[in-house]
Protein backbone atom coordinates (compact mmCIF):
# COMPACT_ATOMS: atom_id res chain seq x y z
CA UNK A 1 0.00 0.00 0.00
CA UNK A 2 0.97 3.54 -0.84
CA UNK A 3 1.66 5.69 2.57
CA UNK A 4 3.53 9.16 1.93
CA UNK A 5 6.28 10.00 4.58
CA UNK A 6 6.28 13.76 5.74
CA UNK A 7 9.93 14.40 7.44
CA UNK A 8 9.95 17.72 9.82
CA UNK A 9 13.05 19.55 10.99
CA UNK A 10 16.48 17.68 12.11
CA UNK A 11 14.63 14.73 10.87
CA UNK A 12 14.35 16.02 7.32
CA UNK A 13 17.95 16.78 7.16
CA UNK A 14 18.81 13.30 8.22
CA UNK A 15 16.18 11.33 6.11
CA UNK A 16 17.11 13.51 2.69
CA UNK A 17 13.28 14.36 2.20
CA UNK A 18 10.86 16.60 3.32
CA UNK A 19 8.21 14.08 1.45
CA UNK A 20 8.03 10.40 -0.20
CA UNK A 21 5.88 8.42 -1.02
CA UNK A 22 6.69 4.81 0.09
CA UNK A 23 5.38 1.15 -0.90
CA UNK A 24 4.62 -0.55 2.33
CA UNK A 25 3.23 -4.06 3.30
CA UNK A 26 -0.31 -4.05 4.88
CA UNK A 27 -1.15 -3.36 8.13
CA UNK A 28 2.44 -2.01 8.15
CA UNK A 29 2.98 0.13 11.78
CA UNK A 30 3.80 3.41 11.81
CA UNK A 31 7.20 2.21 14.04
CA UNK A 32 7.74 -0.28 11.26
CA UNK A 33 7.68 2.21 8.83
CA UNK A 34 10.52 4.51 10.75
CA UNK A 35 12.63 1.18 10.38
CA UNK A 36 12.17 1.03 6.79
CA UNK A 37 13.12 5.07 6.16
CA UNK A 38 16.32 4.01 8.63
CA UNK A 39 17.45 1.10 6.32
CA UNK A 40 16.97 3.44 3.64
CA UNK A 41 18.35 6.25 5.19
CA UNK A 42 20.53 5.59 7.76
CA UNK A 43 19.80 6.16 11.99
CA UNK A 44 17.01 9.11 11.80
CA UNK A 45 17.07 9.78 15.21
CA UNK A 46 20.22 11.34 15.89
CA UNK A 47 20.88 13.51 18.50
CA UNK A 48 17.25 13.15 19.83
CA UNK A 49 15.82 12.76 22.75
CA UNK A 50 12.62 11.16 20.55
CA UNK A 51 11.30 10.73 17.51
CA UNK A 52 7.97 11.91 17.38
CA UNK A 53 5.05 10.34 15.10
CA UNK A 54 1.97 11.67 13.67
CA UNK A 55 -0.55 10.26 11.22
CA UNK A 56 -2.97 12.10 9.16
CA UNK A 57 -2.02 15.13 11.41
CA UNK A 58 -3.13 13.58 14.88
CA UNK A 59 -0.49 12.70 17.37
CA UNK A 60 0.11 8.50 17.31
CA UNK A 61 2.32 5.87 18.95
CA UNK A 62 4.85 3.48 17.02
CA UNK A 63 2.21 0.85 17.52
CA UNK A 64 -0.47 2.60 15.26
CA UNK A 65 -1.33 0.22 12.17
CA UNK A 66 -0.99 2.43 8.86
CA UNK A 67 -3.82 2.49 5.86
CA UNK A 68 -3.15 3.72 2.33
CA UNK A 69 -3.22 6.86 1.61
CA UNK A 70 -2.10 7.54 5.29
CA UNK A 71 0.69 10.68 5.92
CA UNK A 72 2.93 9.82 8.33
CA UNK A 73 4.77 12.64 9.60
CA UNK A 74 8.17 11.90 11.43
CA UNK A 75 9.66 15.11 13.62
CA UNK A 76 11.94 15.67 16.59
CA UNK A 77 10.31 17.59 19.66
CA UNK A 78 8.96 20.56 19.11
CA UNK A 79 10.56 24.10 19.78
CA UNK A 80 8.74 26.47 18.87
CA UNK A 81 7.59 29.61 20.84
CA UNK B 1 -14.10 33.88 19.80
CA UNK B 2 -10.67 32.73 19.13
CA UNK B 3 -7.99 33.34 16.37
CA UNK B 4 -5.25 30.68 15.38
CA UNK B 5 -2.51 32.11 12.60
CA UNK B 6 1.03 30.87 11.36
CA UNK B 7 2.62 33.75 9.30
CA UNK B 8 5.70 34.37 7.67
CA UNK B 9 4.85 38.52 8.25
CA UNK B 10 5.95 40.40 10.93
CA UNK B 11 3.24 40.33 13.74
CA UNK B 12 1.59 43.44 14.32
CA UNK B 13 1.36 43.07 18.13
CA UNK B 14 -0.83 46.17 18.81
CA UNK B 15 -3.52 45.36 16.74
CA UNK B 16 -4.22 42.10 17.53
CA UNK B 17 -4.16 43.12 20.89
CA UNK B 18 -6.51 45.98 20.45
CA UNK B 19 -8.75 43.65 18.31
CA UNK B 20 -8.63 40.97 21.33
CA UNK B 21 -11.80 41.65 24.19
CA UNK B 22 -14.80 43.35 24.45
CA UNK B 23 -16.55 45.70 26.73
CA UNK B 24 -17.64 43.41 29.03
CA UNK B 25 -14.40 41.82 29.81
CA UNK B 26 -12.19 42.76 32.72
CA UNK B 27 -8.30 41.76 31.90
CA UNK B 28 -6.46 41.50 28.57
CA UNK B 29 -3.42 39.42 29.19
CA UNK B 30 -0.86 39.16 26.06
CA UNK B 31 2.28 36.86 26.11
CA UNK B 32 4.96 38.16 23.20
CA UNK B 33 7.36 35.19 22.49
CA UNK B 34 10.86 36.78 20.91
CA UNK B 35 14.01 34.92 20.24
CA UNK B 36 16.93 35.56 22.31
CA UNK B 37 19.93 36.38 20.94
CA UNK B 38 22.25 34.71 23.12
CA UNK B 39 20.66 31.45 24.17
CA UNK B 40 23.26 29.65 22.26
CA UNK B 41 26.83 29.43 22.89
CA UNK B 42 27.34 31.77 19.82
CA UNK B 43 25.41 34.48 18.75
CA UNK B 44 22.22 34.11 16.88
CA UNK B 45 22.15 36.24 13.64
CA UNK B 46 18.79 35.23 13.12
CA UNK B 47 15.83 32.56 13.70
CA UNK B 48 14.66 30.18 11.07
CA UNK B 49 10.90 28.27 12.55
CA UNK B 50 9.39 25.82 10.44
CA UNK B 51 6.07 24.48 10.88
CA UNK B 52 4.09 21.20 9.81
CA UNK B 53 1.49 23.64 9.04
CA UNK B 54 -1.77 21.70 8.55
CA UNK B 55 -1.06 19.87 11.85
CA UNK B 56 0.59 23.36 13.96
CA UNK B 57 -2.67 25.25 13.38
CA UNK B 58 -4.80 22.34 14.23
CA UNK B 59 -2.94 21.74 17.49
CA UNK B 60 -2.81 25.34 17.80
CA UNK B 61 -6.99 25.22 17.59
CA UNK B 62 -7.13 22.57 20.19
CA UNK B 63 -5.13 24.44 22.96
CA UNK B 64 -7.70 27.23 22.00
CA UNK B 65 -10.30 25.35 22.41
CA UNK B 66 -9.53 23.71 25.37
CA UNK B 67 -8.63 27.27 27.24
CA UNK B 68 -11.96 28.45 26.27
CA UNK B 69 -13.75 24.93 27.68
CA UNK B 70 -11.31 25.24 30.61
CA UNK B 71 -11.78 28.67 31.69
CA UNK B 72 -14.29 31.25 31.17
CA UNK B 73 -12.47 33.07 28.94
CA UNK B 74 -13.84 35.24 25.66
CA UNK B 75 -11.76 35.43 23.18
CA UNK B 76 -8.65 33.96 22.49
CA UNK B 77 -5.87 34.86 19.64
CA UNK B 78 -2.71 32.72 19.00
CA UNK B 79 -0.16 34.15 16.35
CA UNK B 80 3.22 31.95 15.07
CA UNK B 81 5.16 33.30 12.97
CA UNK B 82 6.97 30.92 10.76
CA UNK B 83 10.09 31.68 8.24
CA UNK B 84 12.78 34.28 9.21
CA UNK B 85 12.50 35.92 12.57
CA UNK B 86 14.89 38.62 14.00
CA UNK B 87 16.43 39.02 17.68
CA UNK B 88 13.65 41.62 19.09
CA UNK B 89 10.73 40.65 16.89
CA UNK B 90 7.64 38.47 17.82
CA UNK B 91 7.55 35.15 17.17
CA UNK B 92 4.80 34.14 18.83
CA UNK B 93 1.65 36.83 20.38
CA UNK B 94 -0.72 35.00 22.68
CA UNK B 95 -4.06 37.33 23.85
CA UNK B 96 -6.70 35.92 26.01
CA UNK B 97 -9.39 38.40 27.24
CA UNK B 98 -11.23 37.09 30.60
CA UNK B 99 -13.96 38.81 32.62
CA UNK B 100 -11.31 38.00 36.08
CA UNK B 101 -7.77 38.27 35.89
CA UNK B 102 -7.19 34.88 37.60
CA UNK B 103 -8.78 32.84 34.58
CA UNK B 104 -6.70 35.24 32.00
CA UNK B 105 -3.46 34.62 33.93
CA UNK B 106 -4.44 30.55 34.29
CA UNK B 107 -5.36 30.72 30.83
CA UNK B 108 -2.64 32.33 28.99
CA UNK B 109 0.06 30.21 31.37
CA UNK B 110 -1.73 26.76 29.90
CA UNK B 111 -1.73 28.33 26.20
CA UNK B 112 2.05 29.06 26.08
CA UNK B 113 3.40 25.67 28.07
CA UNK B 114 0.80 23.57 25.63
CA UNK B 115 2.39 25.25 22.04
CA UNK B 116 6.00 24.61 23.41
CA UNK B 117 4.95 20.96 23.98
CA UNK B 118 2.59 20.20 21.35
CA UNK B 119 2.79 22.25 18.38
CA UNK B 120 4.84 21.24 15.34
CA UNK B 121 7.03 23.93 14.57
CA UNK B 122 11.01 24.04 15.04
CA UNK B 123 13.36 26.44 15.41
CA UNK B 124 16.55 26.75 13.91
CA UNK B 125 19.42 29.16 15.13
CA UNK B 126 21.29 30.44 12.14
CA UNK B 127 25.05 31.84 13.25
CA UNK B 128 26.83 34.06 10.81
CA UNK B 129 28.95 30.42 10.17
CA UNK B 130 26.22 27.77 10.33
CA UNK B 131 22.78 26.85 11.93
CA UNK B 132 21.67 24.40 14.19
CA UNK B 133 17.91 23.16 14.82
CA UNK B 134 17.03 24.00 18.46
CA UNK B 135 15.67 20.60 19.07
CA UNK B 136 18.90 18.53 19.22
CA UNK B 137 20.40 19.85 21.97
CA UNK B 138 19.01 17.49 24.43
CA UNK C 1 14.08 50.37 33.81
CA UNK C 2 10.48 50.98 34.69
CA UNK C 3 7.97 53.48 33.62
CA UNK C 4 5.39 54.73 36.30
CA UNK C 5 2.60 57.28 35.10
CA UNK C 6 -0.67 58.19 36.04
CA UNK C 7 -2.70 60.12 33.31
CA UNK C 8 -5.85 61.17 32.36
CA UNK C 9 -5.67 60.55 28.32
CA UNK C 10 -6.19 57.39 27.05
CA UNK C 11 -3.67 54.84 27.26
CA UNK C 12 -1.77 54.23 24.01
CA UNK C 13 -1.41 50.32 25.04
CA UNK C 14 0.14 49.57 21.61
CA UNK C 15 2.88 51.90 21.78
CA UNK C 16 3.89 51.40 25.51
CA UNK C 17 3.95 47.11 24.46
CA UNK C 18 6.29 47.94 21.46
CA UNK C 19 8.37 50.04 23.60
CA UNK C 20 8.93 47.94 26.46
CA UNK C 21 11.48 44.91 26.35
CA UNK C 22 14.59 44.40 24.32
CA UNK C 23 16.20 42.44 22.09
CA UNK C 24 17.91 40.72 24.70
CA UNK C 25 14.24 39.42 26.02
CA UNK C 26 12.95 35.99 25.57
CA UNK C 27 9.12 36.81 27.12
CA UNK C 28 6.88 40.12 27.19
CA UNK C 29 4.00 39.67 28.65
CA UNK C 30 0.66 42.87 29.69
CA UNK C 31 -2.35 42.81 31.37
CA UNK C 32 -4.68 45.71 30.72
CA UNK C 33 -7.26 46.30 32.67
CA UNK C 34 -10.60 47.12 31.58
CA UNK C 35 -13.87 48.59 33.63
CA UNK C 36 -17.19 46.03 33.22
CA UNK C 37 -20.02 47.76 32.17
CA UNK C 38 -22.44 45.44 34.34
CA UNK C 39 -19.83 44.95 37.31
CA UNK C 40 -22.67 46.73 39.70
CA UNK C 41 -26.69 46.33 40.12
CA UNK C 42 -27.22 48.70 37.35
CA UNK C 43 -25.43 49.53 34.42
CA UNK C 44 -22.41 51.79 34.45
CA UNK C 45 -22.53 54.90 32.42
CA UNK C 46 -18.43 55.43 32.77
CA UNK C 47 -16.35 54.94 35.69
CA UNK C 48 -14.62 58.18 37.17
CA UNK C 49 -11.19 57.09 39.02
CA UNK C 50 -9.44 59.20 41.66
CA UNK C 51 -5.95 59.75 42.63
CA UNK C 52 -4.04 60.11 45.46
CA UNK C 53 -1.83 61.37 43.49
CA UNK C 54 1.55 61.89 44.82
CA UNK C 55 1.20 58.92 47.07
CA UNK C 56 -0.39 56.47 44.47
CA UNK C 57 2.65 57.68 42.42
CA UNK C 58 5.26 56.52 45.34
CA UNK C 59 3.58 53.42 45.79
CA UNK C 60 3.78 52.27 42.13
CA UNK C 61 6.97 52.57 41.69
CA UNK C 62 7.75 50.84 45.12
CA UNK C 63 5.92 47.86 43.38
CA UNK C 64 8.13 48.24 40.20
CA UNK C 65 11.20 47.96 42.63
CA UNK C 66 10.02 45.12 44.60
CA UNK C 67 9.46 43.44 41.18
CA UNK C 68 12.52 44.11 39.90
CA UNK C 69 14.43 43.01 42.69
CA UNK C 70 12.95 39.66 43.37
CA UNK C 71 12.50 38.85 39.51
CA UNK C 72 15.34 38.88 37.11
CA UNK C 73 12.79 40.90 35.04
CA UNK C 74 14.57 43.70 32.82
CA UNK C 75 11.78 46.11 31.81
CA UNK C 76 8.53 47.21 34.00
CA UNK C 77 5.85 49.74 32.96
CA UNK C 78 2.91 50.85 35.16
CA UNK C 79 0.07 53.42 33.67
CA UNK C 80 -2.92 54.15 35.70
CA UNK C 81 -5.92 56.22 34.20
CA UNK C 82 -7.04 58.83 36.31
CA UNK C 83 -10.58 60.87 35.45
CA UNK C 84 -13.09 59.29 33.46
CA UNK C 85 -12.40 56.00 31.53
CA UNK C 86 -15.37 54.23 29.41
CA UNK C 87 -16.46 50.89 29.25
CA UNK C 88 -14.09 48.96 27.26
CA UNK C 89 -11.32 51.57 27.54
CA UNK C 90 -7.92 50.56 29.92
CA UNK C 91 -7.55 51.86 33.06
CA UNK C 92 -4.40 49.89 33.72
CA UNK C 93 -1.57 48.79 31.69
CA UNK C 94 1.57 46.65 33.07
CA UNK C 95 4.08 45.62 31.00
CA UNK C 96 7.16 43.29 31.89
CA UNK C 97 9.56 42.26 30.00
CA UNK C 98 12.26 38.99 31.05
CA UNK C 99 14.10 36.65 30.05
CA UNK C 100 12.20 33.80 30.60
CA UNK C 101 8.20 33.57 30.68
CA UNK C 102 8.36 31.91 34.51
CA UNK C 103 9.66 35.25 35.96
CA UNK C 104 7.70 37.12 33.33
CA UNK C 105 4.49 36.08 35.02
CA UNK C 106 5.43 36.17 38.64
CA UNK C 107 6.13 39.60 38.70
CA UNK C 108 3.14 40.67 36.50
CA UNK C 109 0.60 38.81 38.93
CA UNK C 110 3.23 40.32 42.12
CA UNK C 111 2.37 43.77 40.09
CA UNK C 112 -1.11 43.38 39.43
CA UNK C 113 -2.43 42.29 43.18
CA UNK C 114 -0.11 44.66 44.53
CA UNK C 115 -1.49 47.40 42.59
CA UNK C 116 -5.27 46.19 43.72
CA UNK C 117 -4.13 46.71 47.04
CA UNK C 118 -1.88 49.34 48.10
CA UNK C 119 -2.11 52.30 45.61
CA UNK C 120 -4.36 54.75 46.91
CA UNK C 121 -6.69 55.34 43.82
CA UNK C 122 -10.45 54.68 43.70
CA UNK C 123 -13.43 54.10 41.11
CA UNK C 124 -16.72 55.53 41.57
CA UNK C 125 -19.46 54.05 38.91
CA UNK C 126 -21.54 56.66 37.54
CA UNK C 127 -24.84 55.87 36.23
CA UNK C 128 -27.34 57.53 34.30
CA UNK C 129 -29.19 58.55 37.41
CA UNK C 130 -26.25 58.48 40.64
CA UNK C 131 -22.82 57.59 41.23
CA UNK C 132 -21.08 55.36 44.06
CA UNK C 133 -17.63 54.42 45.17
CA UNK C 134 -16.55 50.91 44.44
CA UNK C 135 -14.42 50.44 47.90
CA UNK C 136 -17.76 51.47 49.61
CA UNK C 137 -19.36 48.11 48.98
CA UNK C 138 -18.05 45.91 51.63
CA UNK D 1 0.27 72.56 65.71
CA UNK D 2 -0.43 72.56 62.19
CA UNK D 3 -1.59 69.91 60.38
CA UNK D 4 -3.27 69.30 57.06
CA UNK D 5 -5.47 66.62 56.72
CA UNK D 6 -6.76 65.51 53.39
CA UNK D 7 -9.75 63.46 52.42
CA UNK D 8 -10.24 61.29 49.57
CA UNK D 9 -13.42 59.50 47.18
CA UNK D 10 -16.26 58.58 49.70
CA UNK D 11 -14.18 59.51 53.11
CA UNK D 12 -13.92 63.23 51.00
CA UNK D 13 -17.44 63.00 50.84
CA UNK D 14 -18.29 62.49 54.32
CA UNK D 15 -15.78 64.81 55.58
CA UNK D 16 -17.12 67.69 53.15
CA UNK D 17 -13.57 68.37 52.06
CA UNK D 18 -10.81 67.44 50.09
CA UNK D 19 -8.21 69.20 52.16
CA UNK D 20 -7.99 71.67 55.11
CA UNK D 21 -5.75 72.80 57.94
CA UNK D 22 -6.31 71.79 61.54
CA UNK D 23 -4.68 73.14 64.83
CA UNK D 24 -4.12 70.49 67.28
CA UNK D 25 -2.36 69.33 70.25
CA UNK D 26 1.20 68.30 70.11
CA UNK D 27 1.71 64.72 69.95
CA UNK D 28 -1.87 64.53 68.83
CA UNK D 29 -1.68 61.19 66.73
CA UNK D 30 -3.53 60.15 63.27
CA UNK D 31 -5.85 58.56 65.59
CA UNK D 32 -6.53 61.67 67.61
CA UNK D 33 -6.68 63.48 64.47
CA UNK D 34 -9.02 61.13 62.93
CA UNK D 35 -11.81 61.04 66.44
CA UNK D 36 -11.23 65.69 65.97
CA UNK D 37 -12.60 65.30 62.19
CA UNK D 38 -15.40 62.78 63.22
CA UNK D 39 -16.55 65.53 65.90
CA UNK D 40 -16.47 68.02 63.50
CA UNK D 41 -17.62 66.12 60.53
CA UNK D 42 -19.86 63.14 62.09
CA UNK D 43 -18.95 59.54 61.18
CA UNK D 44 -16.60 59.71 58.43
CA UNK D 45 -16.16 56.02 58.51
CA UNK D 46 -19.83 54.80 57.32
CA UNK D 47 -20.46 51.80 55.31
CA UNK D 48 -16.36 51.42 55.01
CA UNK D 49 -14.99 47.91 56.40
CA UNK D 50 -11.46 50.37 57.22
CA UNK D 51 -10.39 53.67 57.09
CA UNK D 52 -6.80 54.09 55.50
CA UNK D 53 -4.52 56.32 56.87
CA UNK D 54 -1.24 58.21 55.24
CA UNK D 55 0.97 60.61 56.95
CA UNK D 56 3.35 62.02 53.99
CA UNK D 57 2.14 59.81 51.47
CA UNK D 58 3.52 56.89 53.46
CA UNK D 59 0.76 54.56 55.22
CA UNK D 60 0.69 54.12 59.26
CA UNK D 61 -1.45 53.28 61.85
CA UNK D 62 -3.50 55.68 64.48
CA UNK D 63 -0.73 55.11 66.71
CA UNK D 64 1.55 57.61 64.56
CA UNK D 65 2.64 60.63 66.12
CA UNK D 66 2.28 63.59 64.15
CA UNK D 67 4.62 66.46 63.86
CA UNK D 68 3.79 70.18 62.67
CA UNK D 69 3.22 70.36 59.05
CA UNK D 70 2.38 66.51 58.43
CA UNK D 71 0.27 66.02 56.13
CA UNK D 72 -2.24 63.22 57.34
CA UNK D 73 -4.45 61.64 54.80
CA UNK D 74 -7.59 59.74 55.29
CA UNK D 75 -9.31 57.39 52.91
CA UNK D 76 -11.66 54.32 52.02
CA UNK D 77 -10.19 50.54 50.51
CA UNK D 78 -8.57 50.93 47.42
CA UNK D 79 -10.42 50.15 44.11
CA UNK D 80 -8.01 50.92 41.48
CA UNK D 81 -6.70 48.47 38.75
Amino acid sequence: MKIKIKACASVKDLCGFSEREFDLPERTTAGDAVRRVAQECGDITAGLDSLLLAVNEEYCRGDRVLAENDVLALFPPVSGG
Amino acid sequence: MKTIRLQNDPIECAAALAATGTVEDGAVLSFTGTPRRDSAKRPVEHLFYEAYEGMALKEMDKIADEALAAWPITDCLIIHRTGRVDPGQASILIVVSARHRDEGFAALRFIIDTVKKTVPIWKKEVYIDGSEWVSDRV
